[in-house]
């Protein structure tokens, strides 16, 4: 009885989840409509397109920084936390990084805005002096610091501490067994996390990365804060780019009721909807790929 | 005078001491609306000055921005809304809805003129521009401070060779679209068409907000920006030349050019909705203006709702509302036919 | 190698770090970084050539692991310093935590600034409105999410149904937040309008807290799903077994064992849950308004939360032309919010630690 | 108390793999019966077929009729808690719970089925539970310290103290020695003799001086070569096992010259 | 290859507590010895203190002298991982890397002096060392599969012919045959009189037969009682431990009557 009753609580939980995502998709193409069909000319997908590729772009250029600058430093500090901090004090030091996810993401868009933004102007003076027949350091360099690197910076630091997390908690339950069979075996303790920490946190490590990779995805007001937004450009070091949740924020409190703009902008909602989707399902077969070999129980 | 802390006074229903020996007025319940941003300080002042001419009532007003708000008021979220803009005919006719035969209609209750505002290391003055040299500037054609277009027009003004740094608005934005129409209208080098985004293509430095793009100029050696006159701070501006003469942007100007404007036809009878007259030439008028409306029904679904919603527009339009936000935000006040012409729609209001 | 090695390699690195920072710009962070940098790499060679190249590797992994460690620090100080040099002071504000923002306008906010009179108003309602929107929307997620890792680790076994859900989770995680708002206001109303049309006298207006929490939990539920997963399945199945063994329901084995087992990640989990959506702005605009005083009703009324608070105080400013009061309070709001944020880790690790595993020896 | 237990041509599968084909046994009431053979042969899996444990793993499933006394616990509608709350398991690997004290271990079947009881009760049930697993004297001082502190050997009399507290009819164990020292060896040798008097036991064993000590009955199971699946190859009272197996793979297993 | 271990006055601690006091021994090299005794008197510590195992764990540290032929592998400077290296260790619980195939389990420790080798050395190496662990036949045409899909037996032989492969000068194994059957048990016995002629070999075992079969040499250790230190009580040839011990609590011990 109780039994039927649990599982079926937990069935309805799923079952919940399933019908707010299809309620959310309904809303998303209901409201989108107007983006790709105009009532003179019928459907105008090459338009929508040709709108939202470089928003697209843009927001995959941002996340994948944030990912490339994210992910190894956390990995590193849930690391130090598990296996090389001092016992005593690696709980306090999980915390204290735990504090970089507390800081809601406005004070990141202020932060980014007034502190780091002319910060790395002087670096993106010397990128551009020095390795400007690199493509992403072409361009002019900007002058106050709001680039899509800014952003991605930003960005960085906030998904920082979720892919921290994760790690820490699965790399603490690595089994010691396989911790000690490495040891013993005469790795190094660097070996030794090769050997028996990596491969068993694997799947763990790309959730958490996977996490962090849609938080920075669907990050709204860092980004919008951050960056200069305009058009599309491979430097990195320039004023130019913008993201999806970006020019979601940014047009749609002006954007009139019923309008294509409205429509636009829930459309490209639904677009980021469908990148998330790509990069999860690419995750998810990485993950199953090995799955044999993951050493879950 | 305000005997005004809120502090001490918290937790007590109606805090705020008497307004000037005003009467006050018994409407009472929660009035909520929600639009521009660009009438947020004023509108904070306006719903704080309200508590003490009515008591027993209460406004509630989201900055959602323009487009959101005449959203929710169409969608019944809101009782009114602020917009940068007025409404589309068809947006018009969708309000008659929820507000009667007659629909909806606009008061310019907020006018501020917008500023072009710069910082350059060495320039502690007004420049002088005329139309085409500001479209080239903010286009990005003219690339520095010492270019002749500029010193063309100032004469007298010794001019650095620092590159401009133009700064826009990121976000959509009712001073983006009053602005390049403004450019659109008077300047023959502008070839894009109004509108709240900026042209994509000659996207430059951007920020969101009137704040963003005024901090960021301040930040910014040779940066140059548009925003509301009342928010520049301590930057310069540029005096406009109008006709003849270089006009720079002040009160008066501005609510004149709303006032001389012509009316936009064709929606509720009592419509104050205006077609700002750009590229005019008449002396001392300054035309880069931003007027914010404020959006009633001309039908409310019930009594209570009609009495706050006239009691707070009038409010709005009145004399004392009208000092409390130049007061508190720095706008431009209504001009006294503009006023008057505003009871009268207001008092159009009824209940169903 | 002997103890001293690595300070004398230290210090080669600082003056050789401060002799290359000298020919570009001196600059104390591109000192810093340079005598990092160097000093890894000249670790790295010198245990090399003198002792291996495991042990030089072992070493070289150990150097970037700490500077992965002090990478991270950088910003979490620069940050916090940020927010605490410019929130103390308003935080200190008399008031501040007692008082909202009824009465308070852009003239008595050029008064503090023009006349140094003491900064008024203050986040009460912000913060009341804040903690309500969160602990429901926690209330909502933390329960559904949890049940969700439940079904997909402990019943589900990959069916297409499992599959189903995995998959919308992961869509659910890139959601933009702004659109996780417009779709709870939409939601919301919809589900109003409905009720209403069946006459059961409902609100006609969806602007309440109650949707704003609706709209987190939009956010939440994937951060709680896929956290609690992870955790969920690094549970041994031999402690299942066990539970199972004495004639244990499914149920029982499940909130008794597994979860008390798994506590620790699923508290980890929950908290970066909330972390996530405490710092929203944009969905909480839309869905909940934003006032100037108190509200205790998440079904009725509108509220403000902090973010959106400090939101508008930076973006608006009181006064446009005398921001000083408004942006010390945003910070100090801002910092009241980190604290809060904290102080929920805090409890969800004590929580956690007390139902853990009481892990001695091996 | 105690049941007995009778299998008819039961198969056991792992999904589509058949690891155990065509058991047919019977196990009198309150008597010891040991599992010898091979490792692979299937023992642990025919083990856990007995108390449905089996079904736990994903794809597991059994085929043929396994009688407790009279009624069969894998007719439709029986339900597999209250065939596990009557046949109680101990497993080779010692799993006690990380999140419980050494007193909630032992009361575990209990607490987590929720049952009330007084404090003096459960008091009771420890330390009898303890004293009858050879554990008593050495926790007795530090029963609110965590089950995983303890020692190998500790932990595997701690699970089988847990066991016996629940007071099943059948007690299985799957190697339950297999971790400990001669004299806790012992101790657990004479714990199973002294069950035996209520209780039906099976032990899995590698260890045929212990089968030969504990068991009346033996059963040797054994596999054709890998893939194949297991088979029961010959049951019978434990002297005729070890001394006079009629089988020749009997045989040659108990005088080791297997293989 | 091969060493002879010599501890002085070994006292290993886990934090505070003393866990094993005062330990002189003198281990030949290229000999098998076997430590027995009861549950908790310290086998398992003192055996990992042997190749600087111990200190893997928080707090746990060792005082006094070991040494391997005539170096001290505590003496400062000594690289634990190269101590490791020369020493070699099984543990009671197989274990198997489970995200390598069996193949990589067995190259595991060698790969990692990064010493390149062809395709075909490596599968020498495998099937040398998996030979030499009896398990080559039962796994050669599965190379390519998870180590932990196979059976307990076969893990812990894949964990010996994961250190054998290594080629260390001294194997300890802790329990080795705990988990093994009779068959899988003789194999494994069998191996360590093979190695023997390359290796010095530790064993910790509870069995006693199979340290008077296997072993040179036996050192009984002893615990007071609870919460004292274990000590080695006597160290001697095994056919003296087990015949004519000259300390009365091993006589007690191995003749059973211990508790
Ligand atoms: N979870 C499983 N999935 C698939 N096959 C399994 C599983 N567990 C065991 N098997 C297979 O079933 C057969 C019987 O295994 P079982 O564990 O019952 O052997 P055993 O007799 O207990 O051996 P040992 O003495 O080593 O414990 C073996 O071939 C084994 O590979
Ligand atoms: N990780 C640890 N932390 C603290 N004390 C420990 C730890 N591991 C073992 N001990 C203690 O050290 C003592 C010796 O333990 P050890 O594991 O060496 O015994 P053993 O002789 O190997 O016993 P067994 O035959 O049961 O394996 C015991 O009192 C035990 O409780
Ligand atoms: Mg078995
Ligand atoms: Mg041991
Ligand atoms: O009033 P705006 O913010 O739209 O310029």
């Amino acid at each position: 009885m109780g039994d039927k009753v649990f599982s079926g609580l937990a069935l309805l939980a799923g079952v919940a989840i399933l019908a707010t995502l299809v309620f959310v998709a309904v809303f998303l193409s209901f409201n989108s409509v107007g983006a790709v069909y105009r009532e003179e000319e019928g459907l105008i997908i090459r338009q929508f397109l040709q709108y939202a590729y470089p928003l697209v772009i843009g927001t995959l250029i941002a996340s994948l920084i944030a990912l490339l600058l994210a992910t190894p430093v956390a990995v590193g500090v849930a690391l130090y936390i598990s296996h090389f901090a001092p016992p005593r004090l690696s709980k306090s030091i999980g915390y204290v990084i735990d504090l970089l996810a507390a800081i809601p993401s406005v004070v990141y868009g202020a932060w980014g805005m007034s502190f780091l933004g002319p910060t790395l102007v002087p670096l993106y003076g010397w990128l551009h002096q020095h390795l400007s027949f690199i493509p992403l350091f072409a361009g002019s360099p900007s002058q106050t610091g709001r680039t899509i690197f800014t952003a991605g910076v930003v960005l960085a630091v906030m998904i920082l501490p979720i892919i921290t997390s994760v790690c820490r908690e699965i790399f603490i339950q690595t089994p010691k067994l396989h911790e000690e069979a490495a040891l013993a075996l005469g790795a190094t303790r660097w070996e030794m996390i090769t050997m028996a920490v990596f491969p068993f946190a694997r799947a763990g490590i790309i959730s958490g990365v996977m996490l962090g990779l849609g938080r920075a995805l669907g990050e709204t007001m860092a980004v919008a804060l951050v960056l200069s937004p305009g058009l599309l450009t491979a430097s990195l070091i320039s004023a130019g780019n913008s993201t999806i949740p970006a020019e979601i924020a940014l047009g749609f409190p002006e954007a009139p009721p019923g309008s294509e703009r409205q429509a636009q902008l829930i459309a490209i909602g639904l677009v980021l909807f469908i990148i998330t989707l790509i990069v999860n399902m690419t995750a998810r077969w990485i993950v199953s790929r090995h799955k044999e070999f993951s050493g879950a129980n | 005078g305000e005997a005004n802390n809120p502090v001490a006074e918290n937790g007590d229903e109606n805090g705020n001491g008497e307004n000037g020996g005003g009467e006050t007025s018994e409407v009472q319940g929660t009035l909520v609306g929600g639009g521009a941003s660009s009438q947020e300080a004023a509108m904070t002042a306006w719903t704080n000055g309200f508590t003490s001419v009515a008591p027993e009532a209460q406004v509630n007003y989201a900055s959602v921005g323009s487009g959101a708000g005449r959203d929710g008021f169409l969608g019944g979220e809101y009782d009114w809304a602020g917009s940068d803009s007025a409404m589309e005919d068809e947006e018009w006719e969708q309000s008659k809805e929820i507000c009667g035969p007659d629909g909806a209609f606009h008061i310019p209750a907020y006018i501020s003129p917008i500023a072009v505002a710069f910082n350059v290391e060495g320039i502690d003055e007004t420049l002088n521009l005329d139309a085409d040299t500001i479209a080239s500037i903010f286009s990005g054609e003219v690339t520095s401070w010492d270019d002749d277009a500029i010193a063309e027009h100032n004469e007298d003004v010794d001019l650095p060779d620092t590159p401009i740094t133009v700064v826009h608005r990121a976000d959509d934005s009712g001073t983006t679209d009053n602005f390049t129409e403004y450019l659109e209208a008077a300047a023959s080098t502008w070839e894009w068409e109004a509108s709240d985004a900026w042209p994509s293509e000659i996207s430059a430095e951007s920020a969101q907000q009137n704040s963003g793009v005024v901090d960021l100029t301040s930040q910014t050696d040779g940066a140059i920006t548009y925003a509301d006159a009342s928010q520049i701070g301590g930057l310069n501006s540029v005096a406009v030349l109008v006709g003849e003469d270089y006009v720079e942007h002040n009160a008066e100007a501005a609510s004149q050019a709303v006032a001389s404007s012509t009316p936009v036809e064709g929606q509720a009878p009592n419509n104050m909705a205006v077609e700002l007259d750009r590229d005019t030439e008449e002396a001392g008028a300054y035309p880069i203006v931003l007027a914010a409306y404020n959006i009633f029904c001309n039908e409310y679904p019930d009594q209570q709702t009609a009495d706050l919603a006239v009691a707070f527009a009038e409010y709005l339009v009145s004399e004392e509302g009208q000092q409390t936000a130049e007061a508190a935000a720095g706008n431009a006040p209504m001009s006294e036919d503009l006023r008057s012409t505003a009871m009268d729609a207001i008092s159009q209001i009824s209940a169903q | 190698m002997p103890w001293w090695v690595s300070l004398v390699i230290l210090a080669v690195s600082a003056v050789l770090g401060a002799a290359l920072s000298a020919l570009m710009t001196f600059n104390m962070a591109i000192w810093f970084i340079l005598t990092a940098v160097l000093y890894v790499i000249i670790s790295y060679g010198v245990t090399r050539a003198k002792v291996s190249r495991r042990k030089a590797t072992d070493t070289l992994w150990k150097h970037l692991v700490y500077l992965a460690f002090i990478i991270a620090l950088l910003p979490l100080v620069s940050v916090i310093w940020s927010v605490t040099s410019i929130g103390i002071p308003g935080l200190l504000e008399p008031g501040f935590l007692a008082s909202d923002m009824r009465g308070i306008d852009g003239t008595i906010d050029r008064r503090s600034q023009e006349e140094g009179e003491p900064v008024l108003g203050g986040i009460r309602h912000a913060l009341v409105g804040s903690l309500l929107i969160t602990l429901s929307a926690t209330f909502i997620s933390v329960p559904i999410g949890l049940m969700t890792s439940i079904y997909l680790v402990e019943y589900a076994r990959g069916g297409p149904l499992a599959r189903a859900i995995t998959f919308f989770v992961d869509v659910m995680t890139g959601i933009p937040s702004i659109v996780a708002g417009l779709f709870g206001a939409a939601a919301v109303g919809w589900f109003l309008g409905v009720g209403n049309s069946l006459g059961l006298g409902l609100p006609t207006r969806s602007t309440m807290g109650i949707t704003a929490a609706i709209a987190l939990s939009v956010l939440m539920i994937p951060v709680v799903v896929r956290t609690t997963e992870e955790m969920l399945r690094v549970v041994p199945n031999e402690l299942r077994e066990a539970s199972y063994a004495l004639g244990v329901r499914k149920w029982r084995t499940i909130l008794k064992v597994v979860i008390p087992t798994a506590i620790s990640g699923i508290a980890a989990g929950v908290t970066l849950a909330i972390a996530r959506v405490i710092g929203e702005t944009a969905p909480i605009l839309v869905t909940a308004g934003f006032i100037v005083s108190n509200n205790w009703n998440m079904f009725q009324g509108w509220m403000t939360a902090l973010p959106v608070f400090i939101f508008r105080q930076f973006q608006n400013p009181t006064s446009p032309n005398f921001s000083d009061p408004s942006h010390q309070r945003a910070w100090a709001a801002a910092l009241v919010l980190i604290i809060i944020v904290m102080g929920l880790n805090l409890t969800a690790r004590l929580i956690a630690t007390f139902l853990a595993p009481k892990n001695t020896g091996r | 108390m105690s049941k007995s237990i009778t299998a008819k041509d039961l198969n056991v599968y792992y999904g589509d793999f058949l690891a155990v084909e065509g058991v047919n046994i019977e196990i009198a009431a309150r008597s010891v019966t040991a599992f010898i053979g091979p490792s692979g042969c299937g023992k642990t899996t025919f083990l856990r077929s007995l108390n449905r444990m089996h079904e736990v793993l994903p794809g597991a499933r059994v085929e043929g009729q396994l009688l407790l006394d009279d009624d069969d616990i894998y007719a439709p509608g029986v339900d597999p808690v209250s065939v596990r709350a009557m046949v109680g398991m101990v497993f080779q690997r010692p799993n006690p719970f990380p999140t419980m004290s050494i007193r909630e271990n032992v009361l575990a079947g209990y607490k987590l089925n929720g049952a009330r009881m007084s404090r003096s009760d459960a008091d009771g049930i420890v330390e009898s539970a303890l004293r009858g697993a050879n554990l008593w004297n050495e926790v007795k001082d530090r029963l609110d310290r965590p089950g995983s502190g303890l020692s190998g050997g500790q932990q595997q009399r701690l699970c089988i103290a847990r066991t016996v507290a629940v007071k099943p009819e059948v007690i299985l164990m799957d190697e339950p020695c297999s971790a400990l020292d001669p004299i806790s060896t012992l101790a657990i040798e004479d714990l199973i003799a002294e069950l035996q008097q209520e209780y039906t036991i099976v032990i899995v064993t590698h260890n045929m001086q212990q089968a030969a000590r504990v068991s009346q009955n033996t059963a040797f199971f054994n596999i054709a070569g890998s893939g194949k699946p297991g088979r029961m190859i010959e049951y019978a009272e434990t002297s005729t096992i070890f001394n006079n197996p009629s089988n020749q793979q009997t045989e040659r297993y108990v005088s080791g010259k297997f293989g």
